[in-house]
């Protein structure tokens, strides 16, 4: 089961013990050429452990307004299907839809995607490559859940392998309703996206950063093995 | 040809003109595209948004110092290209920086952003960008060759190596283009532009989901930002030089757009029409199909 | 005369070669180089051999004089004299050799001395 | 004092020795090496005083009347010469033999006195039979002698001789006989005046057949092959002091007495002695590549450098006063040298030629070895060098090309052994064993070291073509020989001072070509020298390697003359040998370099000799002038020899190792110094032969595509190494190809753009090699994938090879792109059309291993191990930094090198010159300005980079493991490195380009000749009989086959 938490809330549930760190990142000594004995830490050395960092908007508001409607113009979605959801993603790049029409494209990398989409229910393990994903995005970046599942767990809200609320672990944006939603109600979802971005609320990114430790925390709770610093840069 | 200090303001003159007609004629292309496809596509001013967009964007991570100079090298390899490339025939002071060099350096110069892009990406550490690289590098090698044997025939057809001068030859009616005169090797060059821009059947490259886009797999924000810049001038660039080799050049603004968008067209129709090739295909192409042409075009001149 | 000692000495020469070619026995082949150079030998003399001449020393009954109508070439005496001494040192040499090989390996077969080869 | 004395003296002790108490052992060996040393000295007393001409050759008549009725001697320069050469022997091996003789007793030392003294009668004795006797003490004082080997085998050896000495002396006797009976004299002078007359009976029916036997029989002491195998037997198991006289001494001995009985055949006789000599010298050689013992080899190369003598005896005819001058310097190189091994041999405990690995911890025998190596070879300064100059010279002159090309064959064989043995001596694991060094035997091949160097000045003397010894260069170079006890890092500033100074004195005597030339080996050199300021110790060995192949560079491009140019090439090939030879896996490539470099100096040999026609000295303007019968020859030879070193495709399987294992400062010498002497060799060539045709083919159109192969497949076989110093060894390979293509083009800019390839491959080739030296000193490693990401580590190395990609990439705006439009400008002129297409698919491929270097090495993921690295040491990112500075001034200024060199090529080719007006750079065809290239292109870049540090300056720096990987992460950084097999796609389509054909031939070659050595080495059964059988069989062939010969 797990357990809510708001944000700024202690976590009421007992901690689990750590799992032991996966060999490949334990220190280790090792000869460097000229024979000297060095230890490696790879969380340390191979990571960077900075935490997220807040970015508000630097600039007068008519340049900001500027940027986010240019902002909302140009989604760029992560190529990421998470679920059984992602199967009404195609449809959106059809003559059918055609949603580049709205500025909406797909990105295959994470770095230069700045909308993604959780399309249907989270695995944790998928969750936590999500995650990952989510946090080599660029600020701002916007997340969508979409259909039951990201809601409230859907048809799996008792599965012990699923999540059910994504909003506990990313800052969702916007919800799509339905299982499964239509293309036609996800071209409406982007569109409503779209006002939120030009009325200068998706601050999503500065919200994850804000609350880092309790979305982290959360995620932990289902994620018993990020093997990683906690923000995956 | 020397330099004038006036030479600068048409130098960016050139450039904005050139980037303007670039973010326009790239989502021109792909709204061709996606016509093709049955669908209508981005809007014609996509490509600002996306690049403001981009220049916008809050955060960035840097993977180091050549991660950080490989827009830059990118960048200043297109905007050079362009300026060392006389634009408009007739014009001193659209040809631009041209006085420092010849057809030599513009071919030349075309190296120089791939050769930073490539050593930005191998800094990201990603293996993909690597991959990437590798196979683009793989590539060039044998779709540079027809178009290096359609250079070589067309500056002993005109006995020059200076751009002007070949386009100075091509004047006085179409029949005089070096499409006409020396038809092999535009066919060798041609084939070779092909291989070029990017586009099917020659992107595996960029293999979107195998290796995420390849080199660029890292870049985001403001590197995004100047590589996008790149990709709107640096074809433009390309096709100049295409254009003023064997389509007698351009002698004002709107000719220079309509053959640049001409030429532009030969990839794009190719593109949407064939699937992709392997490395090894391509290269087998190149070699089976244009460099005959090349070498032929060569022994005949 | 002089052709029938040297054909003589020839056939002495090819008997003590073929001799010293077909055995394998260390003595014998000794033997055979010891008849091959008697042959040598009787051929050396026949060649300065003149009919009707007598030996070329100078005494009584040849007077200095008239030496060289009467005595036969005296250089091929000499050769042989020198020639004879010389193969006899060889031929102990080779012997102390045999005794010296037959201690080593307790066998006179020549094939059976063949560690160094190639 | 009387010549006879020499006989006597040997005689009488020996006699004397006889009657001493055999307690009295000390003062017996006493005795004898007083009475060797009076013998000696008598020789040498001659030989000074018929040298110096105060005296002429003497006849010694013995009885006091005239031949035929007494036998006489002849003291003439050649005789005191080999007397001496003799004696000298003989006293030394007395010295050598301490032991054995003392526990052996007088009687021994008796033998050796009888040995000496018989072998010096062979020599002075004008009477046939009087020859035969001497043979015959010779015989026995051998069979004597062998017996003090240690060896238990050398009692059967002995016996096998005993056998074939029976056979001989039978079928000498009877010569001598019919040969008296025909001539009627014993003596030989008498028979040859008898013969020469041609009224006498000597040399026909009878006296034909008398003659064959006596010179068959003279010929059997030669060792001839295959009527041999006693000889060898001798030569392996004999003690090693009797050995060198067996060789030295009775090679001599014979030699000479074969020479004085041709007096009497007559010129007629000659092609057998050819014949036999060259077959005996070829086919010793070859079965001399088998073996593994080193006094059985010893014995091959002895019999070899007989037959070679012999062969030049041949040549008698033809070579006139240089008769003496050519036999006698192969046969006096032959004599030291062997006598000097077979001591030096004494001084190892163990047999196998590994085993000399021990000499690696005693430089000074490591030296008397190489020198004894080099003259065998005939490498300058000694007088083997000298005599196969002449030789040459004296063959392609008379067109005795088959005799030549035989010579020559057999030669690079016998370099082949020798320099392979020689690798073992230096790169083996040394033996337990200790070498022996009592005083007196490493006196005694010192001695024969100091002679050899001794009789290298004076035939360089006597060449009347210009000492070696005593060019300025040549003994800088040696002089570090001496101060080799000296600290490296005080050699090195004395190497440094050394080379600055002589660019300093020989500046004004450079023209522009030279001048580039110069300043690239001298300054240079001094440049790459200071990275050699990293290594501490002494470095023995190290300098007058280095400064051997400096001196050979130096002096080679002031040469005037084929002779100069010859000596210095030989000289710097030498040099550079030992200088490769030194890195830790370098054995097996060394040794195809001094190979491949041999096979290319003897063709330069070859086609100098064919050029010259007999003309001495022959300046190498002269070139211009050969007449057009031999021009495409002596242009196919000089350009094949100039190929080796440039490494031409076909000829270039030495290069990738020899380069790739080198130390780290050896490597930018070998690589961008050395590999400019071929492109040297082919400006001169080029230069005064131009144009030839070849039964209608275009040679310059030839290299034309040599030139494009090796610059695509060079490039190719790059892009697939996993080795960084191979990739860059191979890439040597594609730029010389290019070098070559711009020279083959013979035009003004190819030659232009050669010369920008000769400075600029120079500058990045050794800046990269430093570079990567560094690193794999830092890493331990040259293999790329097992480094990555070290930029930040070892930034100044990253800016180097930086720089150096960019450079050589021919990207602008540095120098590189200059090349690349002078070859563009280059090709509009020139009608070859075909070519180009090869060399314009080269040019990116290049692009392709360059990415590889840099990214592989500096970018991408750095490794556990290499965490804590630190940059190069000092000494070697130093000169990285000026080659950097240099790149950058050289790519805004280019004008400050090529102008004088344009104007310079203006005298060759005075059409599409280049017009240098301001900033910019005018051909017929195009134009380029440097400083505004520069210029646009930094205002661009520093503006854009401006602008991008407006934007992302607060960009967080990450780790490299935070990279998108697919939502997952990183394994390990190995497994994250993208980097082995980097090119796999391209190996797909083209890799069937970079079959290894080249090394498979080459293997081939190998191989073939080695299985035919091990196949005929079965012909040597061990037998004695078997032996005899060889000989007589031998003689019934050589005489069938001579009937078709002589009149």
């Amino acid at each position: 089961m797990e357990a809510f938490v708001k944000p700024g809330e202690k976590n009421r549930l007992k901690e689990r013990p750590e799992r032991p760190v996966k060999q490949e990142l334990q220190p280790r000594v090792v000869k460097t050429p000229d024979g000297q004995e060095i230890t490696v830490e790879p969380l340390k050395d191979y990571y960077c452990e900075a935490p997220p960092r807040v970015h508000p908007p630097a600039y007068a508001k008519i340049v900001e307004d500027l940027f986010n409607w240019a902002r909302a113009e140009s989604l760029w979605i992560l190529g990421f299907g998470t679920g059984c959801g992602a199967i009404e993603m195609r449809p959106l790049m059809t003559p059918r839809f055609d949603a580049y029409r709205y500025g909406i494209q797909w990105r295959p990398t994470p770095r230069q995607a700045n909308l993604f989409v959780i399309s249907g229910y989270l695995s944790v393990k998928t969750l936590k490559r999500a995650i990952r994903s989510y946090e080599q995005m660029q600020n701002p970046k916007y997340v969508v859940g979409l259909g039951s599942c990201t809601i409230n767990g859907g048809m799996y809200w008792d599965s012990y392998n699923t999540i059910k609320r994504l909003d506990r672990y990313l800052p969702v944006d916007l919800y799509i309703t339905g299982c499964m939603p239509r293309p036609e109600a996800l071209l409406a979802g982007f569109l409503e996206l779209k006002k939120i971005i030009k009325a200068g609320k998706g601050e999503g990114a500065n919200r994850y950063a804000e609350n880092f430790d309790w979305y982290k925390a959360n995620q932990k709770q289902v994620i018993h093995d990020w093997d990683m610093p906690d923000y995956s840069w | 040809m020397t330099f004038e200090w006036m030479k600068i303001p048409f130098a960016l003159l050139t450039l904005f003109i050139v980037v303007n007609y670039g973010l326009l004629l790239t989502a021109l292309m792909q709204k061709i595209a996606a016509r093709v496809g049955g669908r209508y596509g981005i809007p014609i001013y996509q490509n600002y948004i996306d690049l403001l967009k981009n220049y916008a964007l809050r955060s960035a991570i840097t993977h180091g110092f050549m991660f950080y100079l490989g827009p830059v090298f990118r960048l200043t390899g297109g905007v050079g290209l362009l300026l060392f490339v006389p634009t408009i025939y007739g014009s001193a002071m659209f040809s631009n920086m041209s006085f420092a060099g010849d057809l030599i350096l513009a071919l030349y110069f075309i190296f120089f952003g791939s050769l930073g892009m490539a050593l930005g990406a191998g800094e990201s550490g990603h293996p993909y960008s690597a991959i990437g690289v590798s196979r683009g590098l793989s590539q060039v090698t044998m779709a540079e060759l027809p178009l290096a044997l359609a250079v070589f025939a067309i500056a002993v057809q005109y006995q020059t190596l200076s751009i002007t001068e070949i386009v100075a030859a091509q004047q006085g009616g179409f029949l005089h283009w070096t499409l006409f005169t020396n038809p092999l090797a535009v066919i060798a060059a041609m084939l070779s532009f092909l291989g070029s821009m990017m586009r099917p059947p020659f992107d595996v490259v960029l293999a979107p989901q195998e290796i995420p886009i390849g080199p660029p797999t890292e870049y985001h924000s403001a590197y995004l930002a100047l590589m996008q810049t790149n990709r709107v001038i640096f074809p433009i660039a390309k096709i100049v030089i295409f254009m003023n080799l064997f389509f007698g050049g351009a002698s004002n603004w709107p000719v220079f757009f309509v053959k640049v968008f001409a030429i532009y067209m030969v990839s794009v129709l190719v593109g949407v029409v064939f699937p992709r090739f392997r490395v090894e295909q391509s290269i087998r192409w190149f070699m089976v199909w244009a460099v005959p042409i090349g070498i032929a075009a060569i022994l005949i001149v | 005369m002089i052709l029938v000692s040297m054909a003589a000495g020839f056939l002495l020469i090819l008997m003590g070669l073929y001799g010293a070619l077909t055995n394998r026995n260390i003595l014998r082949m000794i033997v055979a180089f010891t008849i091959a150079s008697t042959g040598v030998n009787l051929v050396l003399v026949s060649v300065g051999y003149l009919a009707g001449r007598t030996a070329p020393i100078l005494d009584a009954a040849v007077p200095v004089a008239d030496a060289a109508e009467r005595i036969i070439d005296p250089v091929p005496q000499a050769l042989v004299l020198t020639a004879i001494v010389i193969g006899l040192g060889i031929t102990a040499l080779m012997l102390a050799y045999a005794f010296k090989l037959y201690e080593t390996k307790r066998t006179l077969d020549i094939s059976k001395f063949t560690e160094l080869k190639g | 004092m009387s010549p006879i004395l020499i006989i006597a003296i040997g005689l009488g002790t020996a006699f004397l020795l006889a009657f001493l108490d055999n307690r009295l052992r000390a003062t017996a060996y006493a005795i004898t090496l007083v009475a060797l040393a009076v013998m000696s000295w008598i020789a040498a007393d001659w030989l000074f005083a018929l040298s110096s001409g105060s005296t002429g050759p003497v006849e010694i008549f013995t009885a006091g009347t005239k031949p035929p009725f007494a036998i006489n001697l002849r003291m003439g320069l050649a005789e005191a010469a080999l007397t001496l050469l003799i004696t000298v022997t003989g006293l030394l091996a007395a010295v050598f033999l301490k032991e054995p003789m003392m526990r052996l007793g007088r009687r021994s030392m008796a033998v050796l006195l009888i040995a000496t003294m018989s072998f010096a009668g062979i020599v002075l004795t004008r009477d046939v039979f009087n020859l035969f006797v001497f043979f015959e003490l010779a015989v026995i004082s051998t069979g004597g002698l062998v017996l003090l080997s240690d060896d238990a085998r050398a009692l059967s050896a002995g016996f096998k001789y005993l056998i074939v000495s029976q056979v001989i002396s039978i079928l000498l006797l009877i010569g001598i006989i019919f040969l008296y009976h025909a001539g009627g004299s014993l003596n030989i002078d008498d028979l040859a005046a008898a013969s020469a007359a041609g009224n006498s009976t000597v040399l026909l029916k009878s006296g034909a057949l008398a003659f064959f036997l006596l010179f068959i029989a003279l010929v059997a002491e030669l060792k001839p092959f295959p009527a041999n195998g006693w000889a060898l037997d001798i030569y392996e198991s004999a003690h090693p002091a009797f050995s060198a006289i067996f060789s030295a001494a009775a090679g001599a001995a014979s030699l000479y007495a074969v020479d004085k009985a041709l007096l009497i055949g007559g010129p007629a006789w000659l092609p057998v002695a050819t014949a036999i000599g060259l077959s005996t010298f070829v086919a010793a050689n070859v079965l001399a590549l088998s073996q593994t013992s080193d006094r059985r080899l010893l014995g091959y190369s002895s019999v070899a450098q007989i037959g070679l003598v012999f062969a030049v005896i041949g040549q008698k005819d033809l070579l006139g006063d240089q008769y003496l001058f050519i036999a006698g310097g192969i046969l006096l190189a032959h004599a030291v040298a062997k006598a000097g091994l077979y001591w030096l041999s004494g001084t190892l405990p163990e047999r196998a030629l590994t085993s000399w690995a021990e000499l690696k911890h005693h430089p000074v025998l490591l030296f008397a070895f190489a020198s004894f190596v080099a003259m065998l070879v005939g490498l300058p300064p000694f007088p083997g060098f000298y005599a196969k100059w002449q030789l040459a010279h004296a063959l392609a002159a008379d067109g005795r090309y088959l005799v030549l090309g035989l010579i020559l064959l057999g030669a690079l064989i016998e370099a082949g052994y020798l320099f392979r043995w020689f690798g073992y001596a230096l790169k083996r694991e040394a033996p337990a064993q200790q070498v022996d060094l009592s005083l007196h035997k490493i006196g005694v091949v010192l001695i024969a070291v100091a002679a050899g160097w001794g009789l290298g000045y004076l035939w360089g003397d006597l060449s009347g073509l210009g000492n070696v010894l005593t060019a300025l260069p040549l003994l800088f170079a040696l002089s570090f020989l001496a101060l080799d006890w000296l600290p490296a890092k005080v050699k090195n500033a004395i190497a440094i001072a050394g080379l600055v100074a002589w660019f300093l004195v020989s500046y004004p005597g450079y023209d522009p070509l030279r001048l580039i030339f110069g300043v690239i080996i001298l300054i240079g050199g001094a440049v790459i020298l200071l990275a050699s300021f990293e290594t501490h110790g002494r470095r023995i060995g190290f300098y007058p390697s280095a400064m051997l192949m400096y001196a050979g560079l130096a002096m080679l491009i002031v040469a005037e003359d084929s002779f100069g140019f010859f000596a210095a090439w030989e000289i710097l090939t030498l040099g550079s040998y030992f200088l490769i030879l030194r890195g830790k896996k370098s054995e097996p490539h060394a040794l195809s370099y001094i190979v491949f470099s041999l096979g290319g100096a003897f063709a330069i040999l070859a086609g100098f000799a064919v050029a010259a026609q007999g003309t001495q000295p022959f300046a190498l303007q002269g070139l211009a002038d050969v007449s057009a019968t031999f021009a495409p020859y002596v242009f196919i030879l000089l350009a094949a020899g100039f190929m080796t070193k440039t490494a031409a495709i076909g000829l270039h399987i030495w290069l990738p190792g020899a380069h790739a294992e080198a130390e780290t400062d050896v490597s930018p010498m070998v690589s961008g110094i050395l590999l400019k002497a071929g492109l040297y060799g082919f400006f001169i060539l080029l230069m005064t032969m131009g144009k030839t045709q070849f039964y209608g083919v275009e040679l310059t159109y030839v290299l034309l595509w040599i030139g494009a192969l090796s610059a695509l497949l060079g490039n190719l076989m790059a892009i697939f190494q996993e080795d960084a110093k191979r990739l860059l060894a191979y890439s040597s390979i594609g730029q010389m190809g290019y070098a070559l293509f711009g020279l083959a083009l013979m035009n003004h800019l190819g030659w232009l753009m050669a010369l920008m390839f000769v400075i600029n491959h120079y500058v990045y080739k050794s800046m990269l090699f430093l570079s990567v030296g560094g690193i794999a000193k830092r890493t331990g490693t040259k293999l790329m994938y097992r480094m990555g990401g070290l930029i930040t580590l070892m930034p100044l190395s990253f800016i180097a090879v930086l720089v150096g990609i960019i450079a050589m990439s021919g990207v602008p705006p540095l120098s590189g792109f200059g090349g690349r439009w002078i070859f563009y400008n280059a090709i509009m002129s020139s009608d070859a059309r075909l070519p180009m297409v090869i060399i314009f698919l080269s040019g990116p491929i290049a692009f392709l291993y360059l990415f590889r270097l840099i990214h592989t090495i500096f970018l991408g993921q750095l490794k556990d191990e290499h965490r804590r690295l630190k940059e190069a040491p000092f000494w070697i990112v130093l000169p990285q930094m000026l080659f950097v500075a240099f790149l950058i001034g050289f790519a805004i200024f280019p004008g400050l090198a090529l102008r004088r060199v344009d104007a310079y090529l203006g005298s060759f080719f005075p059409s599409h010159g280049l017009a240098w007006e301001g900033l910019t750079i005018t051909s017929e065809y195009g134009y380029w300005s440097p400083v505004s290239i520069m210029i646009v292109v930094a205002v661009i870049f520093v503006v854009l980079l401006a602008w991008l540090v407006f934007l992302n300056h607060r960009a967080q720096k990450v780790k490299q493991f935070n990279i998108v990987f697919a939502a997952e992460r990183p394994y390990r950084p190995e497994t994250t490195h993208f980097a082995w097999n980097f090119f796999a796609p391209y190996r797909k389509a083209l890799g069937f380009l970079t079959e290894p054909l080249v090394t498979r031939f080459w293997g081939g070659i190998t191989g073939t000749l080695h299985g035919t050595a091990d196949l005929t080495r079965r012909f040597y059964t061990g037998d004695g009989q078997v032996y005899a059988f060889h000989f007589v069989g031998f003689v019934v062939i050589v005489y069938l086959l001579s009937m078709g010969v002589r009149p």
